[in-house]
């Protein structure tokens, strides 16, 4: 393959020469965390080696440095993003930290009354879950869910029905991090404006696999976590269409996020710094930056064609395995979930780390979508930039070594 | 046979096999072994919740000896809880009060064992012993 | 001095031999931010070349590798605070997250009510101001503030005669950012428990400088940023009080705080994960216990004694100057802020970075204190472990030759 | 002078210095020298907020031609505003808002700004521009 060259991808992770209970590491948990090329961790010690500073106010130059650091990063997600403007890509500490912002202000701005409806799916991640449900608990809004076809799909007719004109929220997933499922999230946007309903995309799954363009999706919120593409931990971003987020008030209070204090009265800053209280993750910004420049390089396209091609080849070998049941659509993109009739999923993941293969068990942090489907979990294996066909392999065959060995 | 004795004898059982397939093979197979438990015992009272996997644990005294029935949802925790029930079913209450757990950390498991399922373990073999204290000194 | 070898110390900042404007760079910005020794950055790196993973509930050697160091980290903090438990140590994402949270999570549980006051004092952080004003305005409580004298101490008696039974929370700087001032806070504490308050210890400026005993302290949270402590940027810490923590509602909600979701109710986590919710700045963690490791090889009283001894030589050396002012009491520490009569601090700060030292300028996020002295702001120089006296003669020549030219 | 001569002339003045002090002395002394502003003047409406620094800017117009007045707390920030005032003052407003502000980029001065302050001097140049649009084609 010309274009999309593994090995030479392969060889920027130092990590994936490492091996673990004596085999070489096959890592398939990439839906958890991705692994960082080199191009981050340089930055990221550049950063520290060469301009660390607190940024912002400071006169000197290691400063000025950082501060152009930071905001030039701002200037990469804005990119990335297709944002209008760098204002409304505030930096959180990840999905959670950005969902969980959104929910806070709209909450404090009392936005949310009782009667009024916050829409979500049957498939949603915790973290875009539990902050609406405090949410509806302090406000008196209730909770809704777009309900699952048996194939890991939204039920889109339901969805329709559940849109009303009480519906204040509609907070998606882009992509499901238990089943792969792509959502057809332009179109469900686009109706829940139709209702006037603010509309959330948690994308912390999309990002590492998919180009976006939160112009072209025409959403208000859309939250996603450095981790999973490529960048450290504990840095995350929000877009905020800036209208909204600039009629909203703000969350944390403290340094960076005001234009003047006093004991009589406080008044906020502009955005995006006003939703940025306190030393940023500077670090991690930059971080951010060099793992998105580094995705681009390689480009989003060539990079999902690949993982497709993985995750396609994944299910074929699978499926011809005695029991085998997967889960989500066939066109599912990211993560493939299975488990195998009288198995426990995480007997089968104990047995598959022995030979090296990193998968990840359990629930997923999906509890509602499990119980829908009667399972306690499931096995997932999910694919990055620097899986291999080879991989592929080896995962079937130690799926089926440890089935015989568990039946 | 003592506890001491089944502790040995267990020990080396294990130390016959040579790589890790062998020894998780063995395992399994206790698991697969242990006495089944039956249905209507695997209430919420008897549950011992772990991270990914059940555990279910009943116990009770017959004749001065402890009588241990266990189950998991998963195969190898369910070979684990074997290995304790071999070693502590049917001594008397004191024995088992008394009884050195480490040698668990000999069987060269624990190694291949999740931090979480080492815990599970440590929590089980309270469990089983916290069970005996009821029945002690009586 | 054999005790402390400040060569051996700079040698393991690669910052430190970089040249700013063509000059070494002399870095007195410390109480903004800390560089970062190699042993730090070497910690995060190896984090990310060896065992990167997402972790708790993960299958994976990865996941169980990083699950153990997250959690050292962890123990690593509490040993460093003498916390009885693990279990009372958040990661936050700073200083201003921490006390965010602890605003927050009161505010939820509706522990203050009209008529209920909290005692600041005049010395705060915005960060230490704004999150109890929102508190506030939310709950109806009223702000008081501990005045200051004219050496930047705290008004003793004025203390104990705003301390009423009304006080429900006291949120106090440990060290004041700006002026270097140490507050007798174990005597403030004390006096606050008292009468019933909960008690907060803004630690930011004291982390790097002084051992922290929170059970010595008896006091009930304090809160610290990773950053000024030679750690990474995005990671801070929360210390709680185990009873206290345990009786109040979750912030953030998402992955990790929680036991079991569904859509009909969600039970939360135990401490400390039910305050950390989405997956955590890893990295950050494991740099910040790197970074309490290796002030402790230095040990704390050792680095206080130089930095102590860099900050009075400072002193002196400035005293002599034509229209210097210092701020703050003799036995400041951390930080030096001084004025020049009729020079503004922005222009000399400007001068003093061409000749490669780096200062802080302006009203450091204190404006309320800025105000009270009736200056815009000061110069604030700012001492770590790898500063030496030359660097405090530099700094002198420097403020005198600026001087000079702006005169 | 028209603006290009004067921004000519600054420019050469400018390259005479070697180092960094004599150039910034060179602006302080510009901004020793700036006309005095009115305390009047430096009233809220004519004040443009900086980072760390109060610029406080007068326009007016006589004779067609510009005149401004400047002041700020800060020195050097000062010095700065004469630089623009020295070429833009007694100016026509066409020739104000036609005129070429790049030739800062050219002084080298910028290089030792904070980006706070570079900003600082956009706004600066915009603003002035900014009133001249008021007079301008009249
Ligand atoms: C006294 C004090 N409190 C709070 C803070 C805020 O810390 P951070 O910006 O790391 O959240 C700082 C540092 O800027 C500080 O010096
Ligand atoms: C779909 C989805 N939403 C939200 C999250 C939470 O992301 P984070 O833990 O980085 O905050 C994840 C990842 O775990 C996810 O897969």
């Amino acid at each position: 393959m010309p274009a999309f060259d593994v090995a030479a991808i392969r060889a920027q992770f130092p990590i994936l020469s490492r091996e673990v209970h004596g085999k070489p590491l096959v890592y398939l948990d990439n839906a958890a965390t991705a692994h960082k090329p080199l191009a981050v961790l340089d930055a990221s010690r550049r950063y520290y080696e060469e301009i660390n500073a607190n940024i912002h106010r400071g006169t000197h130059h290691l400063s000025q440095l950082a501060t152009i650091a930071h905001e030039e990063a701002r200037l990469t997600v804005a990119r990335h993003l297709n944002s209008p403007t760098p204002d409304e890509i505030i930096f959180t500490s990840g999905t959670t930290d950005s969902i969980n912002l959104v929910a806070s202000i709209l909450g404090r701005a009392g936005r949310l009354k009782p009667g009024d409806e916050i829409l979500l799916s049957h498939l949603e991640h915790h973290s875009n879950i539990v902050p609406w449900q405090m949410l509806c608990e302090r406000s008196g809004a209730t909770l809704h869910v777009i309900p699952v076809h048996d194939d890991g799909t939204l039920d889109l007719p339901a969805f329709h029905r559940l849109l009303t004109e009480r519906t204040r929220v509609l907070a998606l997933t882009h992509i499901s991090n238990a089943f792969g499922t792509v959502n057809p999230v332009r179109e469900l946007v686009a109706a829940a404006k139709q209702v006037g309903a603010l509309t959330l995309l948690d994308g912390a799954q999309a990002a590492p696999h998919l180009p976006i363009d939160v112009q072209d999706l025409d959403v208000d919120f859309y939250a996603f976590s450095g981790h999973k593409v490529y960048a450290p931990t504990g840095i995350g971003v929000l877009y905020g269409r800036y209208k909204i987020l600039d009629s909203l008030p703000p969350w944390r209070g403290g340094g960076e996020m005001i234009k003047k204090v006093s004991f009589s009265g406080t008044t906020y800053n502009n955005l995006p710094f006003r939703y940025e209280a306190g030393t940023p993750n500077i670090e991690g910004a930059i971080g951010l930056a060099a793992a998105l420049d580094w995705i681009n390089r390689i480009g989003l396209d060539a990079l999902h064609q690949h993982e497709q091609s993985l995750i396609r080849q994944a299910a074929a070998a699978l499926s011809a395995l005695d029991g085998l049941r997967l889960y989500g659509p066939s066109d599912r993109a990211a993560s493939l979930s299975f488990n195998i009739d009288g198995i426990h999923h995480y007997d089968l993941g104990t047995l598959l780390d022995q030979m090296g293969i990193a998968v990840r068990t359990g629930h997923h942090c999906c509890q509602p979508l499990m119980e829908r489907f009667g399972v306690t979990g499931t096995i997932r294996a999910s694919f990055a930039a620097y899986n291999t066909t080879d991989e592929v392999i080896q995962l079937a065959a130690a799926v089926k070594k440890a089935a015989a060995m568990l039946r | 046979m003592t506890i001491a004795e089944t502790q040995q004898q267990l020990l080396e059982e294990l130390s016959l096999f040579h790589d890790w397939t062998e020894r998780y093979e063995y395992v399994i197979g206790l698991g697969k072994h242990l006495a089944p438990m039956p249905g209507e015992l695997q209430t919420r009272d008897r549950l011992i919740e772990g991270c990914q996997s059940q555990v279910w644990l009943d116990a009770s005294c017959q004749d001065g000896r402890m009588h241990y029935l266990a189950d998991s949802d998963s195969l190898i925790t369910k070979g684990m809880i074997a290995l304790f029930v071999r070693v502590l079913d049917r001594q008397t209450p004191d024995d088992v009060l008394t009884a050195d757990m480490s040698f668990v950390d000999q069987t060269g498991l624990k190694e291949h064992l999740a931090p979480t399922r080492a815990n599970a373990l440590n929590l089980m073999a309270t469990q089983m012993k916290q069970r005996a204290l009821e029945f002690a000194g009586k």
